[in-house]
């Protein structure tokens, strides 16, 4: 149990009178690779904007039952702590319209480190880990925005990394890239699991069988199974999950 | 300049207002109007003329814009208005030998003070100075101390252009005559204003045409002498001019009439309400 | 290690159901003291835009409220009708017609471009230096005397590149992909511009129609430097008028009657409300209609 | 049909750009001739105004105006950005709905109405507090009331832009650990950056060529002011109050005052096209690379 | 040859200075569905945009070599004529501000046809065809942009099918869609070429082999390699192409 880096029990969330989640528990260890499947509107996002609590941004909204973080109720937090530790790497590639330094630099100001030196090796590390500073070392002062999709993908997974968080969220984040900046993120991804517990959520299963260690299956708001990824995918215990799987559904 | 001024579809329709009774409509829309730009002064009893002139005349229409004496020589030379309003004698190049000047009435000019002010005489000097700027407290011409807040007219009004010209509020810069008024005067524009700015700040002092003195702002006696319609007319208030309005010689028949109707008996006593009369 | 499957009983949890409520009690639980001061001083400041709104809107309502006249304000309403109408009729086809062909037909070459400019440069002229070149050119050089129909092509220039550039912005909001959608079925541009791109940009436009507009009912030294100022109900465009702006400066400036100023500047400031809900109206409706 | 249909809006675009082209042209040859009189460095830079004598200098109302103008922008600029970050940010959106409206209302009161507010209100109020040579009729009135007239400008166009700024950049710099304040000073403000400048551009305009309210409130001295109470002219003022009383040389000074202000205005829209340039290509060049 | 509905020789196209296609060469068969893969900015969208001439709507452009439609040479046609033969549907749906009827009306109104009877059938023709007629028939009169993105770019396929064209072009029709709307689209596609010519283009490799009868290989503006889409998968003829296709690419 000591191992679990967040416990999920009995999550229900609410939009309004909908109830987009339905009594999820799930527990997620260190250092793993979890990826989220399900059909659109499953509800795969909301709960992943639930354990950073993104989801507090959406008015109207209620939850029930409890997440812990280390031991410790997410609820109870102050919710900027929790990000800090919770990283997020959006669909959309988001950087800031900023430098690509100022991307990187912007959390660690955040947190008052204003020393040149200090930030210039932040910098270089995060995007060293997000395999992405030689393509851009030379450029730092150039606009983020101006790089490809693929490029600012990883600047802003370097974003989050300069955080030095313990988990990073991945809400499909090579869904709006070409092929092969797709790989080159499974690529990083795989490098990443070695430091961070990473949540992915996404819409390709081949790349859910890539990359994952977990799987788990969500339709319509419940969680109807979560299992070893080959597992899942070779011998699923729920009909609905190989259904899905085998593109049969719907 | 002149008769072929009158804007839009009148022309020919002047000629035969005497077909009014049988084409009376016709005649109003396409025929009598009288258009009368310049001085804000002369506008006032030129509105009432007007007035008046609708229960003479229904058929004319006569438009009174009161935009200042200059625009109103303007307007007339360049045919713009068929009357031109002035409140001040013509300048030299303003005179123009198909025009003809007609006196309507005479003027005074008041000094008005705010009527919180204690003072209620000053002699020509000390307005002169006053306006000049030299002496700037009420204190030193017998009021309270308070500093004396100088309000004038723009450049190129005939009220300011006669006040100047009256009290010798002038000086010579490079040969050339210049006006002496305080530079440091506020500046309202038309007579409404000024009357408006006095009455609302206490240290305040300007003047305005006599016609538009009431009791929103105090009327100051000049070296002993009130201004009324009486002291101009007897000459005793020597702070005074003519009140003029310029019509092209060949002004088409209207226009002519509506001059005989101010010049007339019913014209001129109805100018005599607040002004002096020609006659 | 393993996953519970959902849908199991309900677990009692108290803490839950504190959660949501503390999370909507106090926003600013975890707000740093000077992130709350600098809160505190942004919002003084916006709260003080609006107490100035309603200082002004009060001031004017309870000192005219009782002196309103709308009878006796008829022909400065009437000759802002007249204006208003005479500025749109002239300047909204016009420049309607200047920006589609500038933003659809024209090619985007360095003179297109520096046409825009010169129309957008236009549209920051101050409105005395329109008043300026319609007294000079319209009243006096053309002899059009100071009437309805000089103050109407006045405040049709004054508000023509405003017309153009709101159109334009407007028919940039439309998304290319209505335009390709419309061509790829065999549609002609015109009938691609008529039946698919100013349907869409009709709100856009709208607001720009209202725009000009309350400029030309809030216009005062432009008017009377070219439609004059005199008080009565024009019958032709070749009379004088006085609009309610101009009404309203030429009281404040006389101060005879400062109630009935007062009284004129709630019924201009009716006006330009009606106009505004007008707007309101008009666009939500475009929005459902969609 | 599509080329007789282009034809006829080639016609309306060439009527508006000979319009402009005209009206351009007929304010410089009316104005130029002037600088015959007066040189236009005595134009710009003297410091006496009087018509009767013949002498322009214009620069009293030139100062006057570009104080007027940044005093007036300076306010307007800090209260303008703190309310539309308050409308966009801080309010619950109903409510933000209905002061947006009020904005917009506050955007349509006509400018006379602000001027005799003003003259009402302001002018008498500035008298009792401070005093000054015109009892209240001051460059500190005119700013003021011309602050409160291109607020709405800047409100709106901040506001829009604000709200332009994609949710991504929010729930980017939240997931960082941002907090609301930091999200929205250094990263919605910046990204919103074109948009408000353009308001502000916007508004400088506006405040510079703002007359009937100015006039009203100003006091219309044509000396160079030594303090902010000191009564004011600024150059639209200028032409307002004596357009009707000039003839001859004194009406080309007008026309030649109505030229600087539209050079002016022009100079401010070509800067503003410039910087929009050169950000938009420095944008550019990187994406290319 | 005469089977040849269009056929294209030697096509280069310049985005100014920029010769994005380079000397194709292709001939597409009445009733085949072709389908173009490549990877990210190879020029796949620019053919087909040439197909119906929508590329004159890019100013700065310059087309050399030839294309002809039945064996005439499109860029002597009227391309409005062209356009109403070789209809188009764009990657994102984009119905028009209007309600499904007139949306589907818009076509045929515009070449004149006002008989509301007659109306009627096509727009319910077009909807059946596009497989959508029972989902929508109630609500003709609602918005069509209200509805969910699969069914509006089967709207836009009932569009561009109401205007009875022989060949529709698709620029990755189903990327902006979720899983189950694109399956439907597929679906869709596999009834419709019985009746039409079709082009597609699509990321998704999977795609491409489930629907298109050839496949065309399109990289750096070159038209690698066209064959049966079973051969272009199994075993390609350029090197390249197997790269692309193992993903093992750049
Ligand atoms: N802000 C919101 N307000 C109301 N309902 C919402 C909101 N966001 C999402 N939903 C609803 O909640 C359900 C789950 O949405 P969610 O975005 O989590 O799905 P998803 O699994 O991520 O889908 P996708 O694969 O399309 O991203 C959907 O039915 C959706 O319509
Ligand atoms: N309007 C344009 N002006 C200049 N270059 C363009 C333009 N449109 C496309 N290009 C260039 O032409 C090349 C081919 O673009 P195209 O859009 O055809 O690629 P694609 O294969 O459709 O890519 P994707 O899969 O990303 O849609 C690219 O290098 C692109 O940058
Ligand atoms: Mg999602
Ligand atoms: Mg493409
Ligand atoms: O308006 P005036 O009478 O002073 O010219």
């Amino acid at each position: 149990m000591e191992n679990n880096i967040i416990s999920v029990s009995d999550l229900s969330f609410y939009y309004g009178d909908f109830k987009a989640l339905k009594n999820i528990n799930l527990e997620v260890k260190k250092n793993e690779v979890l990826a989220f499947i399900g059909p659109s509107g499953c509800g795969k996002s909301t709960f992943l904007r639930i354990l950073n609590r993104m989801s507090d941004l959406v008015e109207g909204t209620k939850v029930d039952g409890s997440i812990k973080f280390k031991g410790q109720d997410i609820f109870n937090m102050n919710p900027i702590e929790l990000r800090k530790k919770v990283g997020m790497v959006f669909q959309k590639p988001n950087p800031f319209p900023m430098s690509i330094y100022d991307n990187i630099a912007y959390g660690p100001r955040m947190q008052g480190i204003k020393k040149k030196s200090e930030l210039d090796k932040i910098v270089e590390d995060s995007l060293r880990k997000a395999a992405i500073w030689d393509e851009v070392k030379d450029h730092l002062r150039k606009s983020a925005t101006s790089l490809s999709g693929g490029q600012q993908q990883r600047i802003c997974i370097a974003r989050s990394i300069a955080m030095n968080p313990e988990i990073l969220l991945m809400d499909e984040p090579t869904s709006a890239l070409d092929p092969i900046s797709t790989l080159k993120i499974e690529d990083l991804i795989n490098e990443l699991k070695k430091q961070y517990t990473i949540v992915i959520v996404t819409h390709n299963m081949q790349q859910a069988a890539r990359i994952s260690d977990k799987t788990a299956f969500f339709l319509l708001g419940e969680l109807v199974e979560v299992d070893a990824t080959d597992k899942i995918f070779d011998q699923p215990r729920d009909q609905r999950t190989e259904d899905y799987i085998t593109g049969r559904f719907g | 300049g002149g008769t072929t001024s009158t804007p839009a579809p009148t022309g020919s329709a002047t000629e035969n207002t005497q077909a009014s009774d049988t084409q009376k409509e016709d005649t109003q829309k396409a025929g009598g109007k009288v258009v009368a730009v310049g001085s804000t002064t002369v506008a006032v009893p030129m509105e009432s003329l007007a007035e008046k002139y609708k229960e003479v005349q229904p058929e004319v229409v006569v438009e009174v814009q009161g935009v200042g004496s200059s625009a109103g020589v303007k307007a007339a030379h360049d045919g713009t208005a068929d009357i031109g309003m002035v409140s001040r004698e013509l300048k030299a190049e303003e005179e123009n030998e198909n025009f003809e000047v007609t006196t309507i009435a005479y003027d005074g000019i008041a000094v008005v003070v705010n009527p919180t002010n204690g003072v209620t005489d000053l002699t020509k000097d000390q307005i002169k100075d006053i306006f000049e700027g030299t002496v700037t407290n009420w204190s030193e011409v017998g009021g309270t101390d308070q500093p004396i807040i100088v309000v004038s007219r723009e450049d190129g009004s005939g009220t300011r252009g006669a006040f100047e010209e009256i009290l010798k509020l002038e000086k010579e810069i490079d040969g050339k005559k210049v006006s002496s008024m305080s530079q440091g005067a506020l500046i309202a524009e038309g007579n409404g204003t000024m009357k408006a700015t006095v009455a609302s700040k206490e240290g305040a002092v300007g003047f305005v045409s006599l016609g538009f003195i009431d009791e929103t702002v105090k009327a100051i006696s000049v070296d002993g002498v009130e201004p009324t319609v009486e002291s101009v007319k007897d000459g005793s208030f020597s702070i005074s001019r003519p009140l003029l309005i310029l019509t092209s010689k060949e002004a088409p028949e209207v226009t002519k009439e509506f001059v005989d109707f101010i010049l007339g008996d019913e014209g001129q006593e109805i100018v005599s309400e607040k002004y002096i009369s020609v006659k | 290690m393993e996953a519970k499957l959902s849908g199991n009983t309900v677990q009692e949890t108290p803490v839950a159901e504190q959660k949501p409520a503390k999370k909507n009690n106090n926003p600013f639980k975890y707000v740093s003291t000077k992130e709350k001061i600098i809160y505190g001083v942004i919002g003084l400041i916006a709260f003080s835009t609006f107490a100035m709104l309603i200082w002004i809107l009060s001031y004017i309502f309870m000192k005219g409220i009782g002196h309103v006249n709308i009878a006796g304000l008829m022909p400065a309403i009437i000759t802002t009708i007249y204006m208003v109408l005479m500025g749109l009729v002239i300047a909204v086809p016009v420049g309607m017609g200047t920006s589609i062909y500038l933003s659809e037909y024209a090619k985007q070459s360095k003179f297109v471009k520096s046409l825009r400019f010169a129309i957008e440069c236009l549209a920051a002229v101050p409105s005395i230096l329109f008043g300026l070149f319609g007294m000079m050119f319209f009243v006096t050089q053309l002899k059009m005397g100071y009437s309805i129909l000089a103050g109407g092509l006045t405040v049709a220039l004054m508000i023509l590149p405003t017309v153009v550039k709101t159109t334009e912005e407007a028919l940039k909001t439309v998304p290319l992909s209505y335009r390709e959608g419309s061509l790829a079925l065999g549609a002609s541009k015109f009938a691609t511009i008529m039946k698919v791109v100013l349907p869409s940009a009709v709100p856009g436009i709208l607001t720009g129609i209202v725009f000009s507009t309350g400029r030309i009912i809030g216009e005062t030294a432009a008017i009377y430097l070219t439609a004059g100022m005199v008080f009565r109900v024009p019958s032709n465009v070749m009379e004088s008028g006085r609009t309610l702006s101009v009404h309203l400066y030429m009281l404040a400036k006389e101060g005879i009657s400062l109630e009935e100023a007062y009284g004129t500047a709630i019924v201009l400031l009716l006006v330009v409300l009606t106009l505004n809900l007008l707007t309101y109206v008009i666009g939500r409706k475009m929005k459902h209609g969609k | 049909m599509d080329r007789i249909m282009k034809k006829v809006f080639w016609c309306f675009a060439a009527l508006t750009i000979s319009v402009v082209a005209f009206m351009g042209f007929y304010i410089v040859v009316n104005g130029l001739p002037f600088f015959q009189h007066t040189s236009l460095w005595k134009f710009l830079t003297g410091t006496n105004w009087m018509p009767s004598g013949e002498i322009f200098g214009i620069f009293p109302m030139l100062v006057s105006s570009l104080y007027g103008t940044a005093g007036a922008m300076l306010v307007a600029i800090i209260v303008g950005i703190c309310t539309a970050i308050v409308l966009v940010e801080i309010l619950p959106s109903k409510l933000a709905k209905i002061l947006s409206a009020a904005v917009d209302l506050l955007a349509g009161i006509p400018s006379v109405i602000y001027g005799f507010w003003g003259l009402m209100v302001v002018v008498p109020m500035i008298n009792k507090f401070f005093g000054g040579k015109g009892a209240g009729s001051s460059l500190l009135a005119v700013i003021f009331i011309l602050a409160l007239m291109v607020l709405p400008t800047v409100i709106r166009m901040t506001e829009v832009s604000l709200r332009a700024v994609p949710n991504e950049f929010k729930e980017g710099a939240l997931a960082l650990g941002a907090s609301k304040l930091q999200y929205i000073f250094k990263v919605q403000l910046k990204a919103a950056k074109s948009g408000t400048l353009a308001g502000i551009i916007l508004a400088t305009g506006r405040a510079l060529g703002e007359t009937m309210a100015v006039i009203l409130v100003a006091g219309n001295t044509a000396l160079l002011p030594t303090s902010i109470t000191d009564p004011v002219r600024t150059l639209t003022a200028n032409i307002a109050i004596e357009m009707g009383y000039a003839s001859g040389i004194h009406q080309q000074a007008l026309f030649a005052t109505g030229m600087i202000l539209f050079i002016l205005i022009i100079a401010i829209n070509v800067i503003t096209h410039i910087i929009n340039n050169y950000s938009e290509r420095r944008e550019g060049r990187g994406s290319k690379a």
